[in-house]
């Protein structure tokens, strides 16, 4: 795959997608979100349940038309998945389901399911593999081909979710939370894994984890969502040891950590609004503990911060504001 | 908020609060498509009525009338058979606005008038069916569904499925054999003991109206004549009812929330009524409308053997006598009957649910 | 009165039978069941005593006199007679009644064909005839003769002018009350549950021995069979022979009666039908084990040897009957012109009414029995709606039918001769048999003692080489408890209500 | 921290063993569990899934799955629990020992009122009226810290948000004054922020109530923010016991320390060099079919032979304190 | 055991084997259905006489010569109700597949091209579920004829939609499965995942409602011919000998044999129509029929 360097590989512009539901408001799952991931990267994205993490995965892929924005692929836009089948140019941009137990057909023979996406990628296409191989790469043994789903452990059949990925000699891969389905060993081993072939094959990698660990572990950026909105983008050094958006140092503050000293993690207050009807101005003000006037009457747009990326919020960006939060 | 949720919102402001709520929404939106069956139905039941080839004179002038062309003439002039088939119809649903089904000419009667007349008959037996069936299906399934594998499950699913395989029309005149003239307990035809004077008919069912005239005597002897011919029904149902108690039972003992509430400490029976057996009411509501639109279907051999005198017998007579606008009333009836009850069971169901509501 | 009129089983007589109802107008009523129910209601000038169908004897006529040509006929009215609501029976009522008949332009309209009625006094009418109608006082006791009190109807729409049959709007009083002067008046009725009468109160002649009578409509014989055995009813109507054989003859009483109608094949002679080679009907009516099929239609039922049944005058003498003859038979297929001929026999599959004969069963032995001579047969079933309509519209090739008389006289079986309307539906016209035409015209035209010989040469000719092949004439079975006695069965009017008596227990 | 005595315990379980007849053969799901919990105290269980602690868990409350065979014995304040008669234990159940489950939204039944679920076996424990149990059942809301407690009685549980779901199914367990609280996974299916916040309340409400906790779940992490002490399950057994500290702080067993180690690490340097998360090879056992001697062994580095021999029993670390117990042949990291 | 890429294509999922394991009800069913096989292979063989002949005294009872007995028209009844068992079982067998057939049809289109297409064809399937079985029979019998064509005519006609409903609800359920959406994803035409994906997955509902089915597609088919609207005489039709029984009630032969018949044949599918729901998925039916 030739691109220019400088542009990104994955450009999301001002993505919106709506869910309509009868009789009540459309949820706007992403309301207007943008970010860019540039070849080689592994980007995390991390937020609350329900904030809209898998609908921005499935809008990257395009599983989920946008309402408005757009979103590039290689410089292309991504066209909605339909009837047709996809367009070869799209197919090195894949993704890895969260339940590794759907995304297998049980009925049919991990041989066969490979099969099929090793016949659409095109079987002379230069670099495709056998499906032994495939299965070797992620650490299974060729045998396993003549197996059924069933046959195998969640880990696993993440790593036959992840082979069939690779089938198509993708360039990037979103994974929607591939290890949150796994206990703790397989967890780490699907993770190692997921680094292996992002380091090893060159393979540019969006993780999306409610587990911050997870994302902190393996990924060079972060992305923190709130209610639909990126409130945070940067380096995982810098937002982790220097986050700036108040929601960022909350979800910090509420991680247990595993140290046998008994300390409590820190409750974020309130519940996560209902979608449909978000609040006013920063989405996060109504839960926010430095929350002041125009944080309710108009949102942050994401500014620059030192040490890398961009955060939305007020405090943080209106000098005077800050002032007066520290005050009160 | 967009601009076409606005108006929609502007529109619906003029309505009453209560009635913008979710349920009231629910129940709009479920009567809407019930009405767009209805629709299909009578376009249906009409094209039906002009595709059969022959002719509703032949079943009701006689021989010799027959052969009279005259005759044929004026019966068809006077039955609208000799308009255009567009019109006819659009004549006929104009007329069923007005609840005017046209006349019979079998009975020469409105057919509205005789659908009052079955349509009771054959509703008090069919609800008095699946009552029994009800009751008797839900006790069986319950215990069977705590002793899952135990004898009494083991023996009524033998018996459900066996009396899911019976034919009815088969066991209607066994039973009659056997109860009527063997054994000469119950009463085999009728509804009442011809010798008794009707009560007057207020709702139709006999037992109801005897009981509201007062008069026990029919009463007793509209109940007598009712147990055989439900029992015939319930018989067929019972298991459907016994089968789908009892997975649903079986799946609430299953779920968290029995073992939560059998941690909480509560008594077994407790338990199995106040979770379990609530938790199948969704299926209970599903297997009660399945059966009444078996039974309705059924009652057309039941009534036969029976001389019920209700809408099964009029569908059967009507049809074979080609009474052109008895079968498109009784087939609307029908199907009525059928789209009320599976709307009933939508909004019982949405009423006892508190998840379906808001869907 | 919205008591029972008695303890269950009391003082109400209930009759089962299977229905066949439509309507209680006089004028409009053509179904077997409403003759039943109609009898008992309106009475007509002459009637016939019980099953005896040779001669009719008075009822609302005390006499009658005929001119010599049977043109003109005078009848002689009682006086004593009254309507249900005790007004006199007049010959003002009569003309009414006739005229409506005429001009409701109803089914049985025919009935009045050629006839013109005219009251002479008060209590004298006459009747004068366009030719000559040897058969009217048989006529005359068909229910649609029925006598109704025209000031009450009238009140209720009823008109007996021309054009009556758009003006006339008494349908519906009359299936709700009833306005004749017979034994009964009408309670209730349902041409599909039941009818439901009371004993007229003023009822002229010897009151009846029930107070109320229920007519009910038990579909299936065998259901009868359980309700009089249990107590339920009283009367069943429609066993069959076979039926009635089981029943404990020291408990109930069990009563044949020849039917007056005759089960026959029609076989087309449409030039596409087999049934139009003159050899293959023969080898048909030489074909068909008569024997076996008595068998089959159980006891009681005898062969009929012409189309009149043997309860009319005119009947021809059982030894004239075709015989089986299975050689002959396969010798006349071989002959013909059709080689392995293959025949449709329509029939309608939901039609028991005749004396509980299931005409499948017979449909099925005449298949077995034509396969034995080489002739394959298809059998049709239909509801009757359908299978009559085929008929009627000439599309049969063999067809099972029996005709209802309207009347119990030959008169009313002319319609086989050729050209009659029954003919054309096998498309027989005069051309096609002169000579069976010409006897056509002189059997109506007989009079007195000559008419039996004249309708029997009539079948003579039909049962050579006419396309109608009589089969059966089955036997009508009355079941009835041992509670009711003078259970007389007319063919036409069924049981006459208002003579069944009741024996005190 | 104290060293509990046996007098002090409230809840005493020594030599539990739980037997399943699966598909395939007789399975000890729990095997040979002995542990003890003083009054207000909180004693974790961790472990993968299905290491058998959730079946610890139902076993103590006296509902072990249809068919299973129960030894050992279960002490409440001394009182002998396995021996009791069905009617006993619903006694005890719910008010003197309540669960809580992992999934608030399938713990609760959805077609009935949080009021009705809150009061039908406080009514029936302690005896209440029905007005008594309704002002009761608020309060308890209103302990959980729900929002409107009054109005939420009416509510049905698809109108909570998940957190508040658990929070109800806390006040539920809570209703009947229970003096064990088994919670099972009580934070898995929530969001961190909201985990933090239950794992506060439940510490706060074993202060004020005095109440014991049996905590079982799979995080650590939780384990490490409640838990006094510390049971790791490992295919049914107990491989390493002790004080939080002891148990996260100085693991012994190698399977603990491989708990530890898969962890994610949130840091630079080791996730540049690829040693963020350090799987444990190999999968968990399945019961029925466990690997001779040590369970642990085909997925230990450390194995020795003797592992593949003999079952290591749990025992007491020689030196003090002498509860941090383990059950390893070869104790690698012993100092 | 290796295999190459080759010869994946043929790797066809493995049915669920039909476990009759440990119940008793379940042998004698398949026995008893074994049995009617060998019936409807083997009926000449196994008549004594010819079911149509008509050479016996009419209704004699059952006696050496004459198991069953004979009928009005002096035939076998034994030989009769052997003979039916060739119109009965393989019409409703038929009946099924011609339903499950043109269900499974509509329901892909519609749970596949959803929109308008799916809006209609659910709209009609409500219409037709809606409306009474008898009355359309009779509208066919009386405009096609009677027979037992014509009743497996009008009974498909309005039995297909219980099968669109599934069979959509399956769709729709997998048109948005994670597997269905991987296998897009990765370049799979939609043509191929619906054969591959969808199908197998329709299959097992399908198959498990049509075995349930095949009971009451006899039932029904008896029914219609007991009421003069499917067999034609003289076929040995069960329904059909019962109802020429109505007639004659001494002669109990004559109904209650036919009837034994049907009761043993339907009870034997529908039992193990049972036993394969319980296997496939114990909730299938009411998630399928409550739509
Ligand atoms: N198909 C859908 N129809 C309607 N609303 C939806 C749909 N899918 C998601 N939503 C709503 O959109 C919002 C974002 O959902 P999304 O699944 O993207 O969140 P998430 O961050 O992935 O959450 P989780 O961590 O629970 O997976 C949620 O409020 C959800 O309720
Ligand atoms: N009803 C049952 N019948 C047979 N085996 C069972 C049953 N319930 C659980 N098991 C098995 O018992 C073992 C222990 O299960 P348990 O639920 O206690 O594990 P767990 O540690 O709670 O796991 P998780 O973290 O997944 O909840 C598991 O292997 C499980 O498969
Ligand atoms: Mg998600
Ligand atoms: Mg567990």
């Amino acid at each position: 795959m030739t691109i220019s360097p400088a542009a990104p590989l994955l450009q999301v512009r001002d993505a919106v997608v709506e869910y309509t539901r009868t009789d009540r408001p459309a949820v706007r799952a992403l309301a207007g979100v943008s970010f860019q991931v540039a070849e080689g990267e592994m980007v995390g994205v991390v937020g609350e349940s329900g904030c809209g993490k898998s609908t921005l995965a499935r809008a990257m892929t395009g599983l989920a038309p946008l309402a408005s924005g757009e979103i590039l692929f290689a410089g292309r836009p991504v066209e909605p998945l339909r009837r047709r089948r996809r367009p070869a140019r799209l197919l090195p941009l894949q993704m890895i389901f969260q339940d590794p137990y759907a995304s297998l057909n049980p009925r049919r023979r991990i041989s066969a399911q490979l099969a099929d996406v090793i016949r659409a990628t095109g079987k002379g296409a230069p670099g495709h593999r056998p499906i032994g191989d495939l299965l070797e790469r992620v650490g299974l043994p060729a045998a396993a081909a003549d197996r059924y789903p069933h046959e195998f452990s969640g880990g696993q059949r993440q790593r036959i979710a992840i082979a069939r990925a690779l089938a198509t000699q993708p360039s990037l891969i979103v994974a929607d939370e591939p290890v949150s389905a796994l206990d703790a060993s397989a967890q780490a081993q699907v993770a190692t894994l997921l680094r292996k072939i992002a380091r090893e094959d060159g393979v540019t990698l969006v993780l999306i984890s409610h587990d911050l660990a997870v994302v902190g572990a393996l990924c060079d950026r972060v992305v923190v969502m709130y209610l639909g909105e990126i409130v945070e983008d940067g380096p995982t050094e810098r937002v982790w040891h220097a986050p700036r958006h108040p929601y960022t140092q909350s979800l910090l503050r509420a991680v247990p950590v595993p140290d046998g000293t008994g300390r409590k993690p820190m409750a974020l207050a309130g519940e996560v609004p209902d979608p449909g009807r978000p609040p006013s101005g920063c989405r996060f003000h109504p839960r926010c503990p430095l929350a002041m006037d125009p944080c309710r009457e108009e949102a942050p747009s994401h500014g620059d911060v030192d040490g890398g990326g961009s955060v939305a919020c007020w405090a943080v960006h209106s000098p005077e504001a800050r002032a007066n939060a520290i005050r009160a | 908020m967009t601009v076409v949720g606005h108006r929609k919102d502007q529109a619906s402001a003029l309505a009453p609060a209560w009635w913008r709520r979710p349920f009231p929404r629910y129940v709009r939106r479920r009567l809407g498509s019930s009405a767009l069956i209805l629709l299909g139905v009578t376009l249906v039941a009409f094209l039906l009525t002009t595709v059969v080839p022959a002719n509703p004179e032949t079943a009701n002038l006689g021989q010799r009338a027959l052969s009279d062309p005259e005759t044929v003439r004026r019966f068809r002039e006077h039955y609208g058979l000799d308009r255009p088939l567009p019109l006819q119809y659009l004549t006929y649903l104009g007329n069923l606005l007005r609840g005017d089904f046209g006349q019979s000419q079998q009975t020469l009667r409105p057919v509205s008038q005789d659908l009052l007349q079955f349509a009771p008959a054959t509703l008090e037996l069919v609800l008095s069916a699946t009552l029994v069936a009800l009751l008797v299906g839900v006790l069986c399934g319950v215990a069977a569904a705590r002793r899952r594998g135990g004898w009494f499950d083991r023996i009524t699913r033998l018996a459900s499925l066996t009396g899911v395989s019976l034919p009815i029309f088969w066991i209607a005149l066994v039973a009659s054999v056997v109860f009527f003239r063997g054994l000469r307990l119950l009463p085999g035809s009728g509804r009442l003991d011809p010798a008794l004077v009707k009560p007057p008919q207020v709702t139709g069912f006999l037992t109801v109206d005897s009981l509201l005239a007062g008069d026990w005597h029919a009463f007793g002897s509209a109940v007598s004549h009712l147990v055989l011919p439900s029992a015939v029904l319930a018989v067929s149902v019972v298991g459907m009812v016994l089968r789908f108690t009892r997975t649903a039972v079986l799946e609430a003992l299953g779920t968290d929330f029995v073992k939560a509430a059998r941690a909480k400490g509560l008594r077994e029976r407790d338990v199995l009524w106040g979770y379990a057996v609530r938790f199948a009411f969704g299926p209970l509501v599903t297997a009660t409308t399945l059966s009444f639109g078996f039974l309705l279907a059924a009652t057309v051999y039941v009534e036969q053997q029976f001389s019920w005198g209700g809408i099964g017998q009029y569908a059967y007579r009507s049809s074979t006598n080609l009474d052109l606008s008895a079968v498109m009333g009784v087939s609307i009836v029908i199907a009525l009957i059928f789209v009320l009850i599976n709307l009933a069971a939508d909004l019982l169901y949405a009423l006892f649910d508190p998840r379906i509501r808001l869907r | 009165d919205q008591q029972p009129a008695a303890a269950p089983g009391g003082d109400t007589l209930v009759v089962d039978t299977a229905f066949n109802a439509k309507s209680l107008d006089p004028a409009r009523m053509f179904q077997p069941t409403d003759f039943y129910a109609e009898s008992a209601l309106y009475d007509t000038l002459l009637k016939f005593k019980g099953n005896d169908l040779k001669a009719p004897v008075p009822n609302l006529a005390e006499s009658y006199e005929v001119s010599d040509d049977a043109t003109a006929y005078t009848f002689r009215l009682r006086e004593d007679a009254v309507f249900s609501d005790g007004s006199p029976v007049t010959a003002a009522d009569v003309v009414f009644s006739y005229n409506r008949l005429k001009n409701v332009k109803a089914s049985p309209a025919f009935l009045m064909d050629g006839l013109t009625v005219t009251a002479q006094d008060d209590h004298t009418v006459v009747i004068k005839a366009e030719r000559a109608v040897p058969e009217l006082p048989s006529l005359l006791t068909a229910p649609n003769f029925g006598v109704v009190n025209a000031d009450q109807v009238k009140a209720q729409g009823a008109t007996d002018a021309e054009g009556a049959d758009k003006s006339d709007t008494a349908e519906r009083y009359l299936n709700t009350a009833s306005a004749g002067s017979g034994p009964y008046v009408l309670e209730g009725y349902s041409n599909t549950s039941q009818i439901a009468l009371t004993a007229n109160p003023k009822y002229w002649g010897t009151k009846p021995a029930w107070q109320r009578v229920v007519i009910r409509n038990v579909t299936a014989p065998q259901q009868q069979l359980l309700n009089v055995e249990g107590g339920e009813s009283q009367i069943a109507l429609d066993l069959s022979g076979r039926q009635a054989q089981g029943v404990d003859r020291s408990a109930f009483t069990v009563t044949s009666d020849q039917a007056p109608e005759v089960l026959y094949l029609a076989a087309s002679r449409a030039k596409t039908s087999a049934t139009a080679d003159p050899e293959v009907l023969a080898a048909i009516r030489a074909g068909i084990d008569y024997q076996g099929l008595l068998q089959v239609a159980g006891p009681g039922t005898v062969q009929a040897a012409g189309l009149v049944p043997q309860t009319f005058v005119g009947a021809l003498a059982p030894t004239e009957a075709p015989k089986y003859d299975p050689e002959l038979a396969k010798e006349l297929v071989a002959r013909s012109g059709v080689t392995a001929p293959k025949i449709t026999l329509d029939y309608a599959s939901d039609y028991h009414r005749l004396a509980g004969l299931d005409y499948a069963t017979i449909a099925q032995r005449i298949q077995s029995d034509l396969k034995k001579i080489g002739i394959e047969v298809t059998l049709n079933p239909a509801p009757t709606a359908t299978s009559l309509q085929r008929y009627v519209d000439g599309q049969t090739e063999l067809a099972l039918w029996s005709y209802p008389p309207d009347f119990t006289d030959p008169a009313n079986l002319v319609a086989f001769g050729p050209g009659g309307f029954l003919a054309k539906r096998v498309h027989w016209s005069e051309k096609d048999a002169p000579e069976a035409a010409k006897l056509t015209e002189s059997a109506l035209a007989a009079k007195g003692d000559a008419r039996a010989a004249a309708y029997q040469a009539w079948q003579r000719v039909l049962n050579d080489g006419g396309p109608f092949l009589p089969l059966l004439v089955p036997t009508t079975v009355t079941l009835s408890s041992a509670r009711v006695t003078d259970v007389a069965r007319n063919p036409i009017t069924g049981i006459d209500l208002g003579a069944v008596g009741k024996k005190q227990s | 921290m104290t060293t509990p005595s046996p007098a002090h315990d409230l809840l005493t379980v020594t030599g539990l063993s739980v037997k399943l007849r699966t598909a395939s053969g007789p399975a000890t799901v729990v095997d040979d569990v002995s542990l003890a919990v003083a009054p207000g105290r909180i004693l974790g269980i961790a472990g993968e899934s299905g290491s058998g602690k959730t079946m610890t868990g139902m076993t103590l409350v006296g509902l072990p799955p249809a068919g299973a065979t129960v030894t050992g014995s279960i002490r409440l304040d001394g009182r002998e629990l396995t021996t009791l008669s069905e009617p006993g234990w619903a006694a005890v159940r719910g008010g003197q020992i309540a669960m809580v489950f992992q999934d608030p939204s399938s713990s609760l039944h959805p077609m009935l009122t949080m009021g009705r679920q809150l009061t039908d076996h406080m009514r029936r424990h302690l005896g209440l009226s029905r007005k008594a149990a309704t002002t009761r059942s608020a309060e308890l809301l209103d302990l959980v810290r729900l929002p409107d407690p009054k109005g939420a009685l009416r509510l049905y549980p698809h109108q909570f948000s998940g957190g508040m779901r658990q929070r109800v199914a806390i006040a539920v367990a809570l209703a009947a004054e229970p003096r064990v609280l088994i919670a099972d996974e009580p934070t898995t299916a929530l969001d961190v922020t909201v985990q933090a916040g239950i794992i506060n309340l439940l510490d706060e409400l074993r202060h004020d109530t005095g109440m014991s906790i049996l905590l079982v779940t799979h995080d650590l992490g939780v384990i490490s923010a409640l838990a006094d002490e510390i049971a790791v399950f490992y295919g049914g057994r107990i491989v390493e016991s002790g004080t939080a500290a002891q148990v996260l702080g100085g693991a012994r067993h190698p399977y603990t320390r491989g708990l530890l180690e898969a962890l994610p690490r949130l840091s630079t340097e080791t996730r540049r060099d690829g040693r963020g998360f350090v799987p444990i090879p190999g999968v968990p056992p399945t019961p029925g079919s466990l690997p001779a001697g040590c369970a642990f062994h085909p997925r230990c580095a450390h194995a020795a032979p003797a592992c593949q021999e003999s079952r290591p029993e749990l025992l007491p670390l020689a030196e003090p304190p002498a509860w941090h117990r383990l059950a390893c042949h070869v104790d690698p990291w012993r100092p | 055991m290796t295999r190459t890429l080759t010869d994946t294509d043929a790797a066809v999922a493995r049915r669920p084997r039909l476990p009759i394991r440990g119940r008793a009800a379940e042998f004698v069913a398949v026995a008893v259905l074994l049995a009617w096989l060998v019936v409807i292979v083997a009926a000449p063989l196994l008549a004594p006489h010819d079911p149509l002949a008509q050479d016996a005294a009419p209704l004699s009872g059952p006696s050496a010569q004459y198991w069953f007995g004979t009928d009005a028209a002096g035939r076998d009844v034994f030989s009769r109700v052997l003979y039916g068992a060739r119109l009965s079982v393989p019409l409703g067998l038929v009946l099924v597949a011609a339903t499950a057939v043109v269900g499974t049809v509509v329901g892909l289109l519609a749970g596949f091209f959803g929109g308008w297409v799916d809006e209609v064809l659910m709209r009609v399937a409500d219409v037709v579920f809606a409306f009474p079985v008898i009355i359309l029979a009779m509208a066919v019998a009386a405009s096609l004829g009677p027979s037992l064509t014509n009743a497996v005519l009008a009974s498909v006609l309005v039995w297909w939609p219980a099968y669109a409903r599934t069979v959509r609800s399956v769709v729709l359920g997998l048109r948005e499965s994670e597997f269905v959406l991987a296998n897009r994803l990765a370049g799979v035409g939609s043509v191929r995942s619906m054969f591959v994906d969808l199908l197998p997955s329709v299959a097992g509902p399908v198959l498990v409602l049509g075995m349930l089915d095949v009971g009451a597609a006899i039932l029904l088919l008896s029914g219609l011919s007991f009421l003069g609207l499917g067999a034609r005489p003289p076929e040995p039709e069960w329904g059909a000998q019962v109802s020429e029984s109505l007639q004659y009630f001494d002669q109990w032969w004559l109904a209650v044999f036919p009837g034994l018949a049907i009761v043993t044949v339907v009870l034997a599918f529908n039992i193990i129509g049972d036993a394969l729901r319980d296997r496939l998925d114990p909730k299938l039916r009411q998630a399928g029929e409550h739509a």
